[in-house]
């Protein structure tokens, strides 16, 4: 039990524990996002920003060109996206990303891909709810915390902006709103979740590709989903942030994804960086000491170290 | 007292006295976070409604506090929608509540170059003027000699989202007027 | 569906999950499509050879579930010996009279029936729509030229009335029985021709053909679900007949899991059917009387009705909505004030409405949540209509484009309209939303389901119910002690609505019981059987007649959907009589009990001597399978207890349409009227009875144009609604979809030199858009006998105002109607498209008239060659 | 979206990877430019000399020592002057003081800096009026004795972030920071010290560049693909110009009897501190901006794995 308290990566079997709840706390919420019935109706965007009161995106609004979708990514005022994906699809080859580029017409690949199947592939993506939350760990003023529904979320009356959570964040959810200061993310409907009810993408999703629960069970059924998948031949399935030894310890939010995650712009494997603190704290302290002795041996006797110069 | 409670309150007094050493969690709880619940929680009520755009027909509750629509979502009971939403559906509060809701009636005279507003009262009044006079205008007994008993000077076009209810006035309005180019957003 | 529907779409993901097959088939690759078993892209307008290739599939292969359609279905009725179908007259089918580009259809009629529809006897008026001029209700008379309008409506749901028995060959062998004709007619709809016209490779349409009728018969059913996709065309009700045929061939109608869906596209757009804001139609698909010299509610009836079937009582409809309307002013003495309706002479729709604006013959309109200044075809006509107005009245929510096209228009730009010259008074009168009244909708199931008011609306805002009782109690305040008999059916009117609150908003529940209806005790009635031609029951919509059954609002019944069965029967309520799914005596066979256990769904208990089962039973729930009509029997009486659409005079499902369709009793592939190619099927290039208006603004492009060279399809987008009135004005949905765009091919873009997230001008004959471009793979061009055909999308959300703005893609279409309901064809159109944005004012013009010369396109004549009123 | 091809086999690392229109996936760091780059300069400055100031005052150089604590007390007030004004809600600032969070460089740093900066001020306030000179005194050590950690918890900082190139550079981060911090003390002190206190900071300049130069020298060799920002582009420069004036410092410091030398040194020296703190931040922002420094080292990492 000690031995399990305060990490700061891998495998965490109770992380609302572990943030000092006690053991009646509820069991650990999430989502598990299954983008094989993914249809990129948006609702679970508009839903959240319903319920949430986030404001729309201010300024021009621009047609951006990455298939349907003009959102681009999670950020501060938009706490679900919904990712478009054009592939072509030829038999036993790797599937081809079509263009809709910046850089001009793909005219030339088209006819390369011609044969082949289209593909469209969607997904909405959220805040991952690490386990092991860089955001929340970096956080220095105690505003991003973990709830008793082992979730992440940030205290709008103590955030001050200070930002430190928004580099830190491996998968670049949280962001600071403009106008605002504050930093912004997915609360998975922390208020929802007191008064019992499913955070509300979940509860709009056309297809139930936005599937929430507990953690434990949502883990089952995505296991049972993927040999499902795989049963029917649908080899390219894969869970994303399902696996409490990665980087993050497991995701409170994970995915089935059908294509490697950067393709859907999700890092691949991503560690949490504090994983790595106790090595910087440590060279940083060996740094600090290499500063007080450079100082002191500055301050060596004149007349010794003149006599030492060659 | 005071100061007790200040201290009580400070998250590095909880994480030094509780389980929450790193600050974390339970320590660094918020006044406000202490203090959230969901505002369908403190809603005055909760109204059963449609969902206004296409016609799969989508359960939604609507809640309303102090006369306020604060929030509309899908309605789980709905064996159509079991409590999903569109896109649209989902924007239904802003539909109803956001910006560029007209609340005022406006009139453009002929010829006019801007709106004036004007009480619905006058309009109405105005509406009916025309409406009595176009027909008294245009009024055909008969076509061809045939009898018609009718006008051609007045025209209807509704949107699909009316009600019921309002279709079957309009419908029950215009025959009795005898006006006859009554149509829909269904012919459409 | 995901794309436009996609809440509903969960049940179709749903299945999927359960083994379904999903076969998409649209000329683009949507968000459908992505989840999609298979997607058949085809080119736009060319779905009937698609459908009568599977139909040729079935019938030459012998997949029919033939016990369903011997029994169920029309097709052993022989036919007369004088019809001539279109592989006899290249496309035509026999009666055609090309002067007046409409049909005869005498010869469409089952042998040793008695055509009811005999010239002169049917309720409808002279050609050309209200131009008979002088002597045309003569020629009525004489029989001759005749046309209906809106045809299909004016015969009800249940189509026009037979009379007599026709010959039956159960056999299906009689060469003229419907069965062997069908099948003489589809015979060239092959794969080939599939690969030819629509563009789909043969193996394609092999597996699409395999999985369907693997997929029916009499353990398991197919669905098709359509939208507009099919209805907005020059053929629409022939593409709905097309499904129908097929649907009906293999026995996928009336059960479980099976059907035709009609996916409708706005929340009581069933409803405004059903309750009929359209000028061919009274409550209930009761015909819209024509006006002739002498017709009484019985000649009105008995022209239209059949004597057998559901529709044999429609003289209790008629009266029961006369007395709802009149009251005590109605009665047998007065024949019910049947002649207090106003008389029809010819096309009344929309598009022919407009027309009447320009001429100057309609002065005052109403528009009401409805934006045609950019959601109808050719929106310039539409707004030079309303520039041309004596009075406009716009209710809505925001101030849409038909409420300020006086002010900043697209005409103003270009300098065709001046602000101070236009006459039209506006008046814009804010609407009530949703969640601030009462009333019901009527989903794309039939379902009537109630939405309560939660607040009241802001400031001036009132509903439309408000509005429409207000309007009536004032107008008839005016006209009180009127003694011009004119006024009589307005001061006559039933209008005495309690009103409540500090709006006096009437009672939608009050209306509501008037639509059920109630019988001389007063006392709510609980089914339309209860209905009575004598004067002594009242209801306003007969098909909604037990919506209040014993007072109590059924369209507000929430019974949770765990709580009941998987019907739901509690949830809403579906007319007719609550039924789920229509004509369900087809799940049964002839003998009453379920064609499988896996289909089961209503049945005969013989020990209970009724119908029972999972939903309201389609027929009379104590009528015997085995019950057979005696000699001279009406009504329902006159249909077998075997016979399950019982509102066909007949009971069968007809494979062909005897009567009822101003465009042939079989559907054929027509091209679309502007289309890049040549009708490869037959001589008859496009649907010889559409309706075309010709006028200076509404230019149609000549078959195969090499100035307008492209194919071009409208359609939605998840993140909008329609022409956008209730979506581009609001951030949240905006901001998903911000900008008008085109999708092309990589192809096409090649082709023309289009730049991804560049601009694009699109012009037809009409007037040019600009919109920015998607190049996409899911636009792909077709190959058709040799040649690329490019297809170009356009979603049609936009215009000039609100948040997320762009140029209204419906300003491309010309107005071209289907001949039986009126439907514009706004599917399939031709276009050019050219890199760069449009010119801006007059040289806007210039550009189109520019184009217009090219493609030889007279700028003030009439006609182009070939495309005449009617037909080309 | 990008290259294509084979993604097994490839000479460039570029080519293989494929991301979402090439977009970031990491949020580019919102933190306000010059405040906390600058920051990071003001607080290493700050830390070392308070740091040379107390060791100053106990080897009785009070003149070095009295520069040392203006130093420490100007850099440290507008460090967090600079800081406050880089939050989204300043107002808000005494929040970073609601918690003690270990896991939090930023937290761990302001419960530094907090004392320091107030230690520091203390400090240079009794020297300039001259009160409590006792209390003055303790204030100058504490502080002198924050200072080192004042100069590298900010290289910690910038490393525990999921930035790919200040990340994967934690282990030398601190160490360049140190260095710059030296120089930077160093550069100070030789602007504002009288002539014959110049040893101490010549020598603090000395030790600092060559710990500073083998420091980034390390980053631009170990880091590989993810070290490219560093040498690269617009960071690139800044750190090859902040390499040439440290260079310049250290050479100018050692030029004796010229009377602009010890200032030229020590405008350096600071240019140089300056510049690395700049040039260390934006190749941050850099590699924050192109997915190819998320994506490729962690397949890297997962090819040596296996794949999931």
């Amino acid at each position: 039990m000690t031995s399990d308290r305060n990490r700061l990566s891998g495998p965490l079997a109770d992380p609302t524990a572990d943030a000092g709840y006690p053991d009646t706390h509820p069991p650990r919420m999430g989502f598990f996002t299954d983008t094989s019935v993914c249809i990129g109706c948006k609702a679970c965007q508009v839903a959240c920003k319903e319920w949430n009161l986030v404001p729309a995106e201010t300024g021009e609004l621009d047609l951006l060109g990455q298939s349907f979708d003009n959102t681009g990514a999670l950020s501060a005022n938009n706490w679900r996206h919904v990712a478009f994906i054009e592939q072509t699809v030829t038999p036993d080859r790797p599937p081809v990303d079509l263009g809709m580029p910046a850089i001009g017409p793909p005219a030339g690949d088209a006819s390369d891909a011609g044969d082949g199947q289209v593909r469209w592939l969607m997904s909405s993506d959220v805040c991952k709810h690490c386990t092991h939350a860089a955001c929340l760990d970096v956080c220095p003023t105690g505003s991003l915390f973990r709830t008793e529904f082992g979730t992440v979320v940030v205290q709008e009356d103590i955030c001050n902006g200070c930002g430190y959570c928004v580099p830190a964040c491996p998968y670049g959810v949280i962001d600071i709103r403009p106008g605002d200061g504050r930093a912004f993310k997915c609360t998975l409907c922390y208020d929802r979740l007191g008064a019992g009810r499913e955070p509300a993408c979940a509860q709009a999703c056309p297809t139930d590709s936005i599937q929430f629960g507990p953690l434990e069970e949502l883990r089952e059924r995505a296991d049972l989903r993927v040999t499902e998948l795989h049963e029917r031949g649908v080899d390219e399935a894969r869970l994303y942030g399902r696996d409490p030894q990665d980087g993050v310890g497991g995701d409170g939010a994970f995915f089935l994804l059908l294509d490697e995650p950067e393709v859907y712009g999700l890092p691949p494997d991503p560690v949490v960086t504090t994983r790595d603190l106790p090595s910087m704290w440590r060279h940083a302290a060996t740094a600090a000491v290499g500063v007080a002795v450079s100082v002191a041996l500055s301050f060596l006797e004149r007349g010794a170290l003149e006599r030492r110069k060659p | 007292m005071g100061l007790w409670q200040w201290i009580d309150g400070w998250p590095v007094y909880r994480q030094l006295t509780g389980d929450d050493a790193l600050g974390r969690g339970s320590a660094a709880r918020s006044r406000g976070t202490e203090r959230l619940s969901a505002r369908t929680e403190r809603a005055d009520r909760v109204v059963r409604s449609v969902c206004p755009y296409c016609a799969v027909g989508c359960g939604q509750k609507v809640y309303v506090k102090d006369e306020k629509v604060i929030q509309i979502e899908g309605d789980p009971d709905s064996p159509i929608s079991r409590g999903r939403l569109c896109p649209k559906g989902a924007a239904s509060k802003q539909l109803v509540t956001g910006p560029g809701r007209i609340s005022a009636v406006l009139h453009r005279p002929p010829h006019g170059t801007g709106w004036e507003r004007i009480p619905l009262d006058r309009a109405m009044d105005m509406i009916a003027d025309r409406v009595v006079a176009t027909r008294r205008q245009t009024w055909q007994d008969t076509h061809h000699g045939v009898p018609v008993r009718r006008t051609l000077g007045i025209a209807s076009l509704g949107g699909a989202t009316l009600d019921n209810e309002e279709n079957y006035l309009m419908k029950k309005l215009y025959t009795a007027l005898g006006a006859i180019q009554i149509e829909n957003q269904a012919r459409i | 569906m995901a794309e436009c529907h996609p809440v509903g779409f969960q049940w179709v993901v749903e299945a999927r999950e359960r083994g379904a097959t999903i076969i998409h088939v649209d000329p683009r690759f949507t968000r459908t499509s992505a989840l999609a078993d298979v997607h058949v892209p085809l080119r736009a307008g060319t779905d009937i050879a698609f459908l009568g290739a599977l139909i040729n599939h079935v019938l030459s292969n012998d997949k029919d579930f033939r016990e369903y359609v011997v029994a169920y279905t029309n097709a052993p009725a022989i036919l007369r010996e004088d019809f001539a179908d279109t592989e006899d007259l290249d496309g035509l089918f026999s009666g055609f009279d090309p002067d007046s580009h409409h049909y005869e259809t005498t010869s469409w009629m089952y042998e040793g029936a008695r055509a009811s529809a005999a010239a002169g006897d049917r309720d409808r008026w002279p050609a050309s729509g209200d131009e008979g001029g002088p002597g045309a209700a003569d020629r009525q008379h004489g029989g001759g030229e005749l046309r209906e309008t809106g045809r299909a409506h004016s015969y009800g749901a249940g189509g026009p009335a037979l009379s007599g028995k026709p010959a039956m060959d159960p056999t299906l062998r009689h060469p003229r029985c419907v069965y062997q004709v069908l099948k003489r007619h589809f015979a060239r709809y092959t794969p080939e021709l599939v690969e030819d016209v629509c563009g789909v490779p043969r193996e394609l349409f092999t597996r699409v053909a395999d999985a369907i009728t693997a997929n029916s018969g009499r353990e398991r059913t197919t669905a098709l679900c359509y939208s507009v996709g099919w209805t907005q065309h020059t053929v629409g009700v022939q593409y709905i007949r097309t499904a129908a045929i097929l649907q009906a061939l293999l026995g996928n109608i009336g059960r479980p899991g099976g059907g035709i869906l009609a996916l409708r596209g706005h929340a009581s757009i069933q409803g405004s059917t059903d309750v009929p804001t359209l000028y061919d139609l009274l409550p209930g698909y009761i015909p819209m009387p024509h006006a002739h010299q002498h017709q009484d509610l019985d000649a009105f009836v008995a022209a239209d009705a059949g004597t057998t079937g559901f529709w044999g009582n429609m003289r209790a409809y008629v009266v029961s909505l006369l007395k709802a309307w009149w009251g005590e002013a109605a009665d047998e003495e007065n024949d019910y004030r049947f002649d207090w309706l106003p008389r029809l002479t010819g096309d009344h729709g929309t598009y022919r409405t407009v027309l009447n604006q320009l001429s100057g013959e309609c002065k005052g309109y109403f528009l009401v949540g409805e934006n045609p200044a950019v959601g109808s075809a050719n929106s310039k006509l539409q707004r030079l209509g309303l520039a041309n107005l004596d009075w406009l009245v716009v209710r809505d929510l925001r101030l849409i484009e038909s409420a300020t096209f006086w002010q900043d228009g697209p005409e103003i730009e270009t300098g065709e309209l001046r602000t101070e010259e236009i006459p039209t008074e506006v008046f814009f009168l804010p609407a009530a939303a949703h969640t601030e009244k009462d009333g019901s909708f009527t989903n794309t199931q039939r379902l009537l389901q109630w939405h309560h008011a939660a607040v009241e609306p802001p400031g001036d805002a009132r509903s439309d119910l408000w509005f429409y009782h207000h309007l009536g109690r004032i107008i008839r305040e005016k006209l009180a002690g009127s003694t011009d008999p004119r006024d009589r059916p307005l001061l006559d009117l039933t209008w005495d609505y309690p009103t409540s609150g500090p709006l006096a908003e009437p009672s939608a529940d009050a209306v509501l019981a008037e639509i059920n209806g109630h019988g001389q005790d007063g006392q709510p009635l609980s089914s339309f059987t209860q209905l009575r031609d004598d004067g002594s029951t009242s209801c306003g919509v007969w098909i909604y007649c037990g919506v209040r059954a014993d007072g109590h609002n059924r369209a507000a019944n929430r019974r949770p959907r765990d709580e009941q069965s998987r019907v739901a029967p509690d949830w809403g309520w579906a007319w007719p009589a609550n039924r789920r799914i229509l004509y369900n005596r087809a799940s049964a066979d002839p003998e009453g009990r379920p064609w499988s256990e896996r289909k089961r769904y209503v049945w005969w208990d013989a020990e209970q001597g009724r119908w029972t089962g999972e939903d309201v039973p389609d027929c009379e729930a104590d009528k015997p399978p085995d019950y057979r009509p005696p000699p001279g029997a009406r009504a329902q009486d006159a249909l077998a207890g075997t016979d399950p659409f019982i509102m066909q005079s007949d009971g069968r499902a007809w494979l062909f349409a005897p009567a009822g369709l101003a465009d042939g009793p079989l559907p054929a592939h027509y091209e679309p009227y502007e289309s890049p190619v040549d009708n490869p099927l037959y001589g008859q290039q496009t649907n010889p009875a559409l309706q075309a208006y010709d006028h200076p603004a509404n230019r149609y492009h000549p078959a195969g144009s090499e100035v307008y060279p492209y194919a071009f399809t409208t359609y939605r987008l998840t993140e909008h609604h329609t022409a956008g009135g209730m979506s581009r004005t609001l951030p949240y949905l905006s901001e998903l979809q911000p900008e008008f765009f085109c999708e092309v091919s990589p192809e096409l873009a090649a082709e023309r030199g289009l730049e991804h997230l560049g601009w694009a001008t699109i012009t037809t004959a009409r007037t040019a858009v600009e919109a920015r471009v998607l190049v996409t793979e899911r636009i792909r061009p077709l190959r058709i006998r040799g040649r690329t055909i490019h297809q170009v999308g356009l979603p049609y959300h936009w215009g000039p105002n609100g948040l997320s703005k762009g140029d209204a893609a419906n300003e491309l279409l010309s107005v071209v109607l289907d001949p039986n309901v009126r439907i514009q064809e706004s599917k399939a159109a031709t276009c050019d498209i050219q890199p760069g944005r449009r010119p801006r004012g007059p040289a806007l013009r210039a550009h189109v008239a520019a184009y217009r010369r090219r493609a030889g396109l007279n700028e003030d004549e009439g006609t182009p060659p070939g495309a005449g009123e009617g037909q080309r | 979206m990008t290259g294509g091809g084979e993604r097994e086999r490839s000479m460039v690392p570029r080519a293989e990877f494929r991301s979402y229109y090439g977009r970031p996936i990491l949020k580019r760091p919102t933190w306000k430019v010059p405040d906390v780059p600058g920051y990071l300069f003001l607080g290493g400055t700050a830390g070392a000399s308070a740091t040379m100031a107390a060791v100053a005052e106990l080897t009785g150089r009070r003149e070095l020592a009295g520069a040392g604590r203006w130093v420490a007390a100007g850099a440290s007030v507008a460090g967090v002057a600079a800081l406050v004004h880089d939050l989204g809600r300043p107002e808000r600032f005494a929040h970073m003081l609601r918690v003690l969070k270990p896991t939090s460089p930023l937290s761990v740093g302001s419960w530094i800096l907090a004392p320091f900066s107030t230690l520091a001020t203390a400090s240079a306030a009794s020297q300039a009026t001259g009160r409590l000179p006792g209390l003055g005194r303790f204030a100058g050590f504490g502080s002198g004795v924050l200072g080192p950690a004042m100069c590298t918890y900010t290289a910690v900082l910038l490393s525990d972030t999921a930035v790919p190139a200040w990340h994967e550079a934690y282990p030398e981060l601190p160490y360049v920071f140190a260095g710059s911090a030296l120089t930077g003390a160093a550069g100070a002190a030789l602007l504002c010290a009288p002539r014959a206190d110049h040893g101490p900071p010549i020598r603090m300049g000395l030790l600092g560049t060559a710990m500073e130069l083998a420091a980034l020298h390390r980053v631009e060799r170990r880091l590989g693909l993810v070290g490219e920002p560093y040498v690269t582009g617009r960071p690139g420069r800044l750190l090859t110009l902040s390499k040439a004036l440290v260079v310049a410092g250290a050479g100018l410091s050692l030029v004796s009897g010229r009377r602009a030398a010890p200032l030229l040194a020590g405008g350096a020296y600071l240019a140089a501190g300056l510049c690395t703190r700049f040039g260390i931040f934006a190749a941050g922002i850099a590699s924050a901006q192109d997915p190819v420094y998320v994506v490729t080292p962690q397949r890297q990492g997962l090819g040596a794995a296996g794949l999931p």
